[in-house]
């Protein structure tokens, strides 16, 4: 606990160094798409009703409303459905950093999904990156946890 | 809607990057200023509702202390977890019910206080997206602005052109935090990139404020004002989650539009709207919403821009007080476009009035890639 | 599909709060109540328009005043709400843990609003709501909050 | 106005840990309990109403993640969020949402998954902001610790002030939770089974905070519930026997026990609970019930803690101040008595914290449809209130249901 070295006239600020922390429970959809890729595979699943193919999975077809059981092993490659390059990041105090060098981040597509995956994008140069090219998902051969294991995306073809 | 429901009173704060006083201090300026505004006290309120986030004010239960500054002890209040143009929405719709006549709204948000783009994060799926940190606000923001120039040809120049706009008209607002009366479009362009195309002056400047509203039945509103903003139509509609969602338009502002036009009885937006505020944390989102909002076909929001059309002299002027991209008090945006807009239907908009806006249109926004959306339509008497 | 797990993967993540910097005019205020502290006096500040005497100060009032007039309180009062925290002895058992305290609302008299202190010098037996109270300052108070925290019974 | 009923309800499993769901697949347990329960499906909803305790499991409106998992694609979603009151403040909400005439039929949703989180830090960021200053006043912080960190700290005050204007012994509150604990067996979706425990059992626990033992507290619980809401007209195509929802009232005091930022408070009488008699007798009033003790049938106030259900059980006016150990005496508390509290097995037997004060609702409507099975009380129930407390002890939210709209 300190006092802020604000110049304020009417207000001072003050903080607690406590940090909650938390825990989510994935569910076993999620559950499944991580056992998967620890196999480098893909595991999607697609609606009942109008075939939409959920990338990560869901349990509900958020469309249909209903519960999903058809799993599919999608290909490793997709489409770049958007990208940006990134001259900054958020630090763990919630403000924008200059990053040393830029990143690109991608968002995904994979093929025969519906909905995108948001990972790195490596192996080329900023000016490289279109919407629209296809890429490859490489995954981390040794990951700290399930999180890590979807590495980034390459240029593919 | 015929005459039901107006705005009979508004207060704002100034937006500052760090103000000089406390999240009760703020809600309690535009709580006394508001009731002033409307020529009425704290008695003739029946109910408040705030706009507020725990993870934004740091603290769970955010608005229970809230209750004195907002006016709402030993009152029927309650609280709206999104912005502020929802509480709105919450206290018209408690009036509408005939439970209640006069409703006091605010929206606060304190950027200072909060680790800025934390509680942005925290929205996102905790599951996978949340913990790999690569999407926040902005970034997410810098994702579906690529993904909307690509579908439809919009340059960065167009979207500087927003900001270009916005920003100058802001110093014709005394409350705004970016005044910026000679900004050109080179120097949006060369302002700081933080996620490409998204550069430090098309993104919202984070900001301490608040803004308090005050609602009226059609009974009470003759003994308050003779100059009421009747709320004539309101829509809202929530949109899917970042990545299960085409990126490039607003789906769910698009049905929040038509839900309102339909209460409006308003079949020729462009035509019948005399003037916009449209909530716009980033450039992008508002070349976006004037698509959405059928001011112009789809992906033709940059050609709008260009024809000089949304300018403060054109024929729909949209966010002559500035819009978020001047000022962005989370929780008191949306309910500043309706203070904005109700300005402009009394004839009170002071250096940025329009002149004969007899209807006008407000947005608001939660989430990111503009989620969720709301949109009112207010007119004069 | 797997065999359905009842357990699945955790995800740790947490909040930051200790980046946000909460702003508290209250602070300010407490300057000056806490000043009059070193003269073991009390003061309240009081809403000019419901007349409500707020002790420890408070920069708005629940009728949407400001309260700004600063007055003296006397350093007897009341308790209003009382707990036992910690290690007690209930009924012969001994139950709870850690430190024995007794924790008080009081009112003083001259102010209209409560505030927790410590009870010092009395039995659980004899705590009671509308019990007498005084404020045991120390021998020189410093001009912290800790001044008044302590209570004891007053006859 | 808009005739108001709840036609359908949906809860989710509750217990102490979910692990094998997230928090938008727990919650969907509830919604399409929801419209199985009434034979409907998103396509037949205006809007949906949500919330939930948001620092308890660290996700910022977590509707924007899985609100799909809820039916609520390209609906318009409404998020309130007030505390301890948010299940019943969104009850409000979907009642306004109704009554005002802008939608026929929503859907109202609230849950808590506290296993993702931890409940005791979820409950000191309720006070964090306000303690911190004090300890720039040089306030020692062991001392502002066992002054009371989370809600048995705060209520322990409530419980001891009570027990002195009333006359409540300890016994009594044995009583109480025995009593819940005992209905809460007989409701598949309790939290808490512990069919006949005694009293006495209850007097063994652990003492927790003076004068409240561990048997005197609710647990913390993973659960969603959800309720399907419509206009009056819409009702009587769904169901032979709707429950109106006759008024919704709130009423907010300044916070007790602590003031803003470690400022005195004026709210001095943690139990004196103003804010919910004001909001009772506007409910009733708006109700049209003149007489709450003898025309309410079933009353399911939000007591975590045994003292509360017969504090506030006064507070709603069911009885008049301090009557309400005797009441308890007389047995008329019980399932089979004349005013049956809590026979959902209250709070302190479950407690999904954003949920609980919809599930209070809830009890109360299936009360009235006849639809509770075996916690189904013995006498015919006309009209029911529930309630719900939040905040620094300041927060209050009041719902009349009945077998009849409002009048």
């Amino acid at each position: 606990m300190q006092s802020g070295n604000s110049e304020l006239k009417n207000v001072e600020k003050v903080m607690v160094p406590i940090t909650p922390d938390f825990n989510w429970s994935v569910g076993n959809y999620m559950e499944k798409f991580f056992d998967g890729l620890k196999d480098g595979k893909f595991m999607g699943v697609k609606c009942p009703a109008c075939g939409r193919v959920y990338l990560p999975p869901r349990m509900i077809c958020e469309r249909c409303f209903k519960k999903m059981n058809e799993w599919v092993e999608l290909p490793d490659t997709g489409i770049l459905e958007s990208f940006t390059l990134a001259s900054v990041k958020v630090d763990g105090d919630g403000e924008l950093r200059d990053l040393q060098a830029p990143q690109l981040i991608g968002m995904v597509k994979h093929e025969g999904a519906d909905t995108c995956l948001v990972a790195r994008l490596e192996e080329l140069e900023p000016g490289e990156a279109r919407v629209g090219m296809k890429v490859k998902a490489v995954l981390e051969e040794v990951p700290e946890g399930v999180l890590d294991i979807l590495s980034y995306y390459r240029p593919y073809e | 809607m015929e005459k039901k429901v107006a705005v009979v009173g508004y207060a704002q704060t100034r937006y500052e990057p760090d103000s000089d006083a406390s999240r009760e201090i703020l809600v309690l300026e535009v709580a006394e200023g508001a009731l002033k505004s409307a020529g009425i006290t704290r008695d003739d309120v029946d109910t408040v509702i705030t706009a507020n986030n725990d993870y934004l004010d740091g603290r769970t239960i955010s608005n229970m202390r809230l209750v004195e500054p907002a006016g709402a002890w030993l009152k029927d209040e309650s609280k709206v977890e999104m912005d502020g143009a929802y509480a709105a929405l919450y206290a018209m719709m408690r009036i509408l019910s005939g439970d209640h006549d006069v409703a006091l709204v605010i929206g606060v948000g304190q950027a200072s206080v909060y680790a800025t783009y934390i509680p942005g994060i925290m929205t996102l799926d905790p599951t996978f997206d949340r913990e790999r940190g690569l999407l926040n606000e902005v970034s997410a923001a810098a994702l579906q602005a690529r993904a909307y120039m690509n579908a439809y040809g919009i340059t960065e120049e167009h979207i500087a052109e927003v900001s270009v706009k916005n920003l100058r008209n802001a110093a014709l607002n005394p409350l705004a935090l970016r005044q910026m009366p000679d900004l050109t479009t080179d120097e949006v362009l060369d302002s700081r990139m933080l996620y490409s195309p998204v550069r430090e002056l098309n993104a919202f400047p984070p900001s301490d404020g608040a803004c308090g509203v005050v609602l009226a039945s059609a009974d009470k509103v003759p003994g308050i004002t003779g100059n009421p903003a009747w709320i004539r139509g309101v829509g809202f509609s929530h949109d899917s989650y970042l990545t299960e969602r085409p990126l490039h338009k607003l789906e769910s502002l698009k049905l929040a539009a038509e839900s309102a036009y339909a209460m409006a009885d308003i079949a020729d937006p462009k035509e019948e709207i005399g003037l916009a505020e449209i909530h716009e944390n980033f450039a992008h989102e508002e070349l976006m919403a004037y698509e959405a909002l059928g001011f112009c076909g789809q992906g033709k929001g940059g050609e709008l821009m260009q024809s000089g059309a949304t300018r403060i002299d054109g024929e729909l002027p949209v966010n002559p007080s500035g819009g978020a991209l001047s000022a962005n008090a989370a929780c008191a945006v949306g309910l500043a476009r309706i203070t904005e807009a109700t300005m402009q239907v009394r004839g009170e908009a002071g250096e940025r009035q329009v002149q004969g806006v007899t209807t006008a249109l407000a947005h608001g926004q939660t989430g990111p890639c503009a989620q969720e959306n709301i949109v009112f339509i207010l007119g004069g008497e | 599909m797997n065999e359905y797990k009842e357990e699945t993967t955790s995800i740790k993540g947490n909040w930051p709060l200790i980046h946000y910097r909460w702003k508290s005019e209250t602070v300010k205020l407490m300057a000056n109540f806490l000043e009059a502290f070193k003269e073991k006096k009390v003061l309240g500040l009081k809403c000019p328009c419901c007349g409500l005497v707020y002790t420890p100060p408070k920069p708005f009032c629940r009728c949407l005043c400001r309260p700004e007039e600063w007055v003296e309180v006397s350093d007897e009062g009341v308790v209003t709400t009382f707990t036992f925290s910690g290690a007690w002895s209930f009924e012969g058992m001994l139950e709870g843990e850690g430190e024995s305290r007794i924790i008080v609302g009081v009112k003083l008299d001259g102010a209209d609003t409560m505030f927790l202190c410590m009870l010092e010098g009395s039995d659980p037996e004899e705590v009671n709501v509308g019990m007498r109270v005084r404020i045991r300052w120390p021998e020189a108070p410093e001009g912290k909050i800790g001044d008044m925290m302590i209570v004891e019974r007053a006859t | 106005m808009q005739d108001v009923a709840v036609v359908g309800i949906g809860l989710s499993k509750h217990v102490s840990k979910r692990r094998d769901v997230n928090i938008a697949e727990l919650v969907y347990e509830a919604v399409s309990a929801a419209y199985e329960d009434t034979g409907l499906s998103p396509h037949d909803i205006g809007a949906v109403i949500t919330g939930n305790m948001p620092a308890f499991e660290g996700v910022n409106l977590p509707e924007l993640w899985g609100a799909g998992h809820w039916g609520a694609y390209n609906k318009p979603l409404l998020r309130i969020t007030t505390g301890g009151t948010t299940g019943g403040s969104v009850v409000h909400g979907a009642f306004y949402a109704v009554a005002s005439g802008i939608f026929d039929a929503v859907i109202a949703i609230a849950f808590e998954k506290q296993s993702d989180g931890d409940t005791t830090m979820g409950l000191n960021t309720v006070a964090l902001a306000d303690i911190a200053p004090m300890l720039l006043y040089g306030a020692d912080p062991t001392l502002l610790i066992s002054m009371g960190g989370g809600a048995i700290g705060a209520v322990a005050y409530q419980a001891t002030s009570y027990m002195k204007s009333s006359g409540c012994t300890t016994h009594h509150l044995d009583k109480v939770a025995a009593m819940c604990r005992d209905n809460a067996a007989k409701n598949p979706y309790a939290h808490l089974q512990q069919p006949g425990i005694t009293p006495e059992e209850v007097a063994k626990t652990k003492m927790m905070e003076y004068p409240l033992r561990f048997g005197h507290c609710c647990p913390a619980t993973d659960g969603a519930c959800a309720m399907i809401i419509t206009s009056g007209e819409k009702a009587k195509k769904i169901t032979d026997c709707p429950a109106y929802i006759k008024s919704c009232t709130s009423c907010s005091d300044e916070g007790a026990v602590f003031g803003l930022y470690g400022g005195g408070t004026a709210n001095v009488d943690p139990c004196e609970q103003e804010g919910c008699k004001i909001a009772a007798k506007k409910a009733y009033e708006l109700a049209g019930i003149k007489d709450p003790s003898r025309e309410i049938d079933v009353a399911e106030p939000y007591a975590p803690f045994a003292n509360q259900l017969l504090m506030f059980y006064e507070r709603l006016l069911l009885c008049e101040e301090g009557g309400a150990p005797a009441v308890l005496d007389s047995g008329s508390m019980y399932l089979d008595g004349d005013l049956p509290v809590c026979p959902s097995g209250g709070v302190i037997s479950t407690n999904a914290i954003g949920a609980s004060a919809m599930e209070r609702v809830a009890e109360c409507a299936m009360q009235i449809m006849g639809k509770a099975g075996e916690h189904q009380v013995k006498k015919e129930v006309h009209n029911a209130v529930a309630h719900g407390w939040g905040g620094a002890l300041n927060l209050i939210v009041v719902a009349v249901l009945g077998d009849t709209p409002r009048g």
